[in-house]
């Protein structure tokens, strides 16, 4: 595949008619899958006419969440990064461009494979590396980890652990901006695995029943750890279930920054307007294994496979977008990835020298206040 | 001093409290144009209106995530569970997101939401809406767990709970609804989480509860008058916080406990009790610590058998007689 | 609506095209919308070549299931049958007329609303009612009630009182079917409130992706409680859920056993074929309140909406058809109604004279088996 | 004969058991083609087929249920939680439904289910997946809940736990995988539920825990040898039933008691078998029964907080030191 010679346009984003048959498992055969339906449009129609800082921004944005994970991956192969740790290599676009359609005010939530969300959001890349190492400066205080990152004043909500668990709570967001008649909108990332969980379906009704400002956004990376989407849902299409909520939704190429920037920004529309909630399906894929501890390939995916995806970097193929624009010359993104790198650097060493959160933070935080009128905790605080 | 129904008294709180802040909002199934599966909410849609008094889909997991989501970004959710039987659905976000948030983003994100509805076994409704479950809610920290057992009670907890910053679950008493009691007028009637309430004085024997077991306890202590015998009768009230100090004091002058709860003897409160006033007062204690507690099966549906499965005064009774050795 | 005139016709069992547009909430205006796409058959064809005693037995076993909880109401109000009682006087048509497109060894779960599919599936009125009174010759010892009643015997599983609780239990007995090959298939039954639940989703994905003989028969009465459809579920239609599992559904006429019947029969070829579960939306009504404990009508409908459904009350169209075909006189209707009153009232007098379950049981049947290495209940049995 | 790993050990049960019984199947997230999470099932899907091992969704209320539902009607799931803490997703089927249906049924249908998979803190895996969650399910009367702290008590616990006809929830612990240890070869090698193990003989005190939990009980029994001090360690094995007769001899023996837990105090084990111990063997104690649990918080990502939060040796030392009133 190859996106640089490709027209888009924006792809329906009212309910779609699903097949006559749907075919309970049609898994892609080849790279193409992300084209299917997805128009052609001029390369300088795909920029949208964004400012070139813009577009230039989220080249730099890319190439950052890329460098800091790989930075991320070293330390963790040197131990200074413990438990679980997923990376995001190869699924930028999605955040990025889907971040990028926000403001500064709108919130963003997502399950655990979240550092550069949290970049995208404006942690600073320091926090979070301080984070995955456990220590004192982290953006959770060392408390959340790779799993459970936070930044209030960034509104960005973490960060969670459970398979399909932030869906609700980014609901109760959304159900809060509506009660606040805030101008806002409220952004929810999962993998396509999580579609499968009664959260979704729970979630998705609500959302649409009360007309809220959610962007529900699956990144189908194709696998939830090693199991291909085909063998986890009897229909392929994820967008086709906002059906079964009256919910508009489409399909973005996940793997184009500036295509999921289109999407998301006509759903933000649409939730500003107090027109509700979008499903997105972002399709991409996941370049690394599930987790650290897990092969980039192996007995669900063949190295093949992955390489044959690789083809389609997202960052390749905005490189090559914007050198042929006249954006952003090869030399210019030499110079921008000497940056990032040095960043990501600068964060580990960092994150090295932040202290480890003093053992009284044990008991910190649990509680808002510390109840004077009786005893909250069971084991006589006895460490 | 009014006296109203425990009912009431909940009800009033909800307004009270919706009245003081406009952040409080009430959500849960029927509590709206059905005022409430057991009328708690009664009123209330008229008054606030629709988006503060809101019926959902049967969808307990994800209202109660909704609840959660809503209280990290600043609003104040009053979730209903119908029942908190129903709230095993809703337990992952209960105990993984309400509990954890607070901890997990290093104080940045106060969850002051409330999860309140109706618990433990009413009258032959069978084993799965016949279920005490403030024990297994209690066991997570992060959560705090109150127990009105009076109508003032349930006033003054609820409002606690409601303005307390951190996620409080409040188990309300299926059967004491229409319970009729004093309740306090004032606006700012407020009892502060974690202080436990001596519901009789005596001096022979100290029987520990909560809930809806204040009144079998206080049952057991009249019919042990009539035997010369002065129980006292000590409602926590609060779980957690725990108000030990009350718990120490009362068995530091008795000499002797009977613990009482309404749900399971396997890591129920009781035995939590238990093994704090065996470790901080051994040596107050003449003898060992007896517990009742609901039969240790599922609830039966027969009335015959269901009566047997509850806890008694008669066994509160009998098991009082065998902490003084008669 | 007069349904003796209808000409009907099977719908598509094929997954419908949801509207362009769907419509959020479409509450019907009157009555007639059970009727929308019901295709018009004559008279002979709506009996799909039954024979005359089926046909007949279908009336009584309609008419069995009204007496029979009329009773039933009875002894509530005088205090014999305690707890929650949930009646199903109005939606007869539906459970009847599915379960006569099953034979003996299919198997057959619902919610609390249960009575007419216990007896349907051949539990004894008299082992019901005892059940009902809380007494030890009830179809579950006592122990169960009115929410929870089961015969193993008649491969009735029962009567489970969560909301959706049971659908994934019924897909696990659709597994078991598939596992042991077995050439039988699993009716469930719930009320459409439950279809928001997530339970009713993750069961319907795994239904359709591992094509298990699962028939889901959503039974539509248009209230939860006192929730209205339309104010629960974004999309009205419930039939078009399906759409995102992939999986065949239709609308069936849930006030008209024949119609139940057939769409029914349809869907249990399908699952013998091995062709996998189908969504069956009964669309019917409650004409008494949600418990016994709920008045009729009151703040969610009125006195006029519940009169004017019961123009369509499931027995009398059909006694109609029957009286029009000449296959049931009004004379003989009158003898089968006074038959089926006698068993109700002979089950109500069994029910009484049934003891109470011995003391003794309180402990019975918690474990299977008593197991003598430690201790299984922590109560020291004190009772 | 043969040392291997708890993880093996748990495999070799699942496959003998799958061989012995053509009923008995294995589902859950990632136990076929990826071999498990962590690798148990590993070659299972190989030997016998799609059907008898099967890949899910991630929809743990929803496999829960099935395995349920299909154990009701006669075949002998094994339902993996790929950790306990995503099983809070599924416990109304657990609690509501497998607990629940002998009773409901007054014995119609057996539910000869298993679910099980890994239990407690690993290392650094944060709040919402590091949590020992066997008293909760312990709380529940119809569950039987066994925790095996080595490879054989793998093996044999798991072994029985199959061939049981009543649902069981068996908690292995994620830190043992890699354990090595001698385990019987014999395809008949049942260890029979609610069977504890001196896993220590000791006069001086009795430390009695369970799962992981054993091996930092016997570390701190390797410490106090070195001071004089002769502790025995019980392993409870299993949790319900519990065999509160080798509790109360290891107690009559000692009369000093330390009970230490993975999991939290309120609600806990421990505090279950505090109650128990002090109730019906009173007057053999010379000394508060103490408890060493995991810290009251949820679990810390950071290395040093987590450590700190974790039940250690040290801990148990200074407990049995208290309970000698040394
Ligand atoms: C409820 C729950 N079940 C299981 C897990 C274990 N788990 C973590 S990630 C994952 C796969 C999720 O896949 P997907 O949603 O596609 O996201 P991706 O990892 O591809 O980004 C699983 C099974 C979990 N964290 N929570
Ligand atoms: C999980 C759960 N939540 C709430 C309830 C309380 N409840 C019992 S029936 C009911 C309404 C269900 O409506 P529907 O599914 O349409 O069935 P119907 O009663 O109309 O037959 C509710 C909310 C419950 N039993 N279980
Ligand atoms: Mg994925
Ligand atoms: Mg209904």
């Amino acid at each position: 595949m190859n996106h640089d010679s490709d027209m888009d346009e924006t792809r329906t984003q009212e309910p779609r008619t699903p097949r006559d048959h749907p075919s309970p498992s049609a898994p892609a055969q080849d790279a193409s899958w992300e084209r299917e339906g997805k128009p052609q449009l001029s390369k300088e129609d795909r920029t949208q006419g964004l400012e070139p800082e813009k577009l230039r921004r989220m080249m730099y944005d890319m190439l950052l969440g890329r460098r800091f994970e790989e930075k991320s991956a070293e330390a963790y192969a040197l131990g200074k990064i413990g438990g679980f740790c997923h990376l995001y290599i190869g699924q930028e676009a999605v955040a990025i461009g889907a971040i990028h359609a926000l403001r500064k005010d709108d919130y963003v939530m997502t399950a655990y494979r979240e550092h550069v969300h949290a970049l995208q959001c404006g942690v600073e890349p320091n926090a979070i590396m301080a984070e995955l190492y456990g220590r004192q400066d982290g953006c959770s205080g060392g408390k959340g980890g790779s799993m459970h990152m936070f930044s209030a004043e960034n509104n960005y909500l973490g960060g969670h652990g459970i398979v399909g668990g932030q869906i609700p709570l980014a609901l109760g967001v959304a159900w809060k901006i509506k009660y606040r008649k805030e101008d806002r909108v409220m952004q929810v990332y999962m993998g396509e695995a999580a579609v499968n969980q009664g959260a979704f379906h729970e979630s998705l009704n609500m959302a649409a029943l009360w007309k809220l400002p959610l962007i529900v956004i699956v990144e189908n990376n194709r696998f939830g750890m090693g199991t291909a989407w085909e063998r986890a849902s009897s229909l392929y299409d994820i967008s086709q279930k906002a059906t079964a909520y009256a919910m508009p939704s489409a399909i973005a190429d996940g793997m184009d920054v500036l295509d999921m920037y289109r999407v998301t920004s006509e759903a933000v529309e649409r939730a500003r307007a107090g027109e509700g909630p979008t499903l997105i399906e972002a399709r991409t894929y996941r370049f690394v294994g599930h987790s650290m501890s897990d092969p980039v390939s192996g007995v669900y995916r063949t190295r093949e496979d992955v390489e044959k995806e690789k083809l389609n970097d997202p960052i390749r193929i905005y490189a090559n977008l914007l050198d042929d624009l006249g954006i952003l010359s090869q030399e210019e993104l030499e110079k921008m990835d000497a940056e990032v790198k040095q960043i990501s650097e600068k964060a580990a060493d960092f994150a090295d020298q932040s202290p480890e959160p003093p053992l009284e933070e044990l008991y910190r935080d649990i509680y808002a206040d510390e109840n004077v009128n009786g005893r909250l905790y069971f084991d006589g605080r006895d460490r | 001093m009014a006296v109203i129904t425990y009912r009431e008294a909940l009800g009033q709180a909800l307004a009270e409290e919706m009245e003081r802040d406009p952040d409080v909002f009430l959500m849960g199934e029927e509590v709206g144009v059905y005022n409430g599966a057991y009328k708690v909410s009664k009123g209330l849609l008229e008054r606030f209106g629709e988006m503060r008094v809101v019926d959902t889909p049967i969808t307990e997991l994800g209202f109660a995530g909704l609840g959660v989501g809503a209280a990290m970004t600043g609003i104040r959710p009053v979730i209903e569970f119908m029942t908190w039987n129903f709230s095993m659905l809703a337990m992952d976000q209960v105990w993984n997101s309400a509990a954890k948030l607070l901890s997990m983003s290093a104080g940045q994100f106060k969850i002051p939401v409330t999860f309140r509805g109706p618990d433990g076994a009413a009258l032959q409704l069978g084993a799965q809406h016949s279920q005490a479950l403030e024990a297994i809610y209690a066991h997570f920290p992060g959560l705090k767990v109150v127990v009105p057992g009076t109508p003032a009670d349930a006033k003054g907890l609820l409002k606690a709970a409601i303005r307390d910053d951190d996620p409080v679950c409040v188990f309300e008493g299926e059967m004491l609804y229409n319970l009729k009691g004093e309740v306090p007028e004032d606006d700012d009637y407020v009892i502060p989480l974690g202080v436990a309430d001596l519901k009789r004085e005596g001096s022979d024997v100290s029987i520990i509860t909560h809930g809806k077991m204040i009144h079998v306890a206080l049952q057991a202590a009249a019919k042990l008058e009539k035997d010369g015998i002065d129980a006292e009768v000590l409602d926590l009230r609060s779980l957690r916080p725990l108000d030990t100090d009350a718990i120490l004091k009362t068995v530091a002058k008795t000499n002797r406990v009977v613990l009482v709860e309404e749900g399971w003897p396997f890591g129920g409160i009781t035995s939590t009790v238990a093994a704090i006033i065996q470790e901080e007062a051994f040596d107050h204690l003449d003898a060992p610590i007896l517990r009742v507690t609901q039969a240790d099966v599922p609830m039966p549906y027969a009335k015959g058998l269901e009566k047997l499965a509850k806890p008694s005064a008669e066994l509160v009774v009998e098991k009082v007689n065998r902490v003084l050795y008669r």
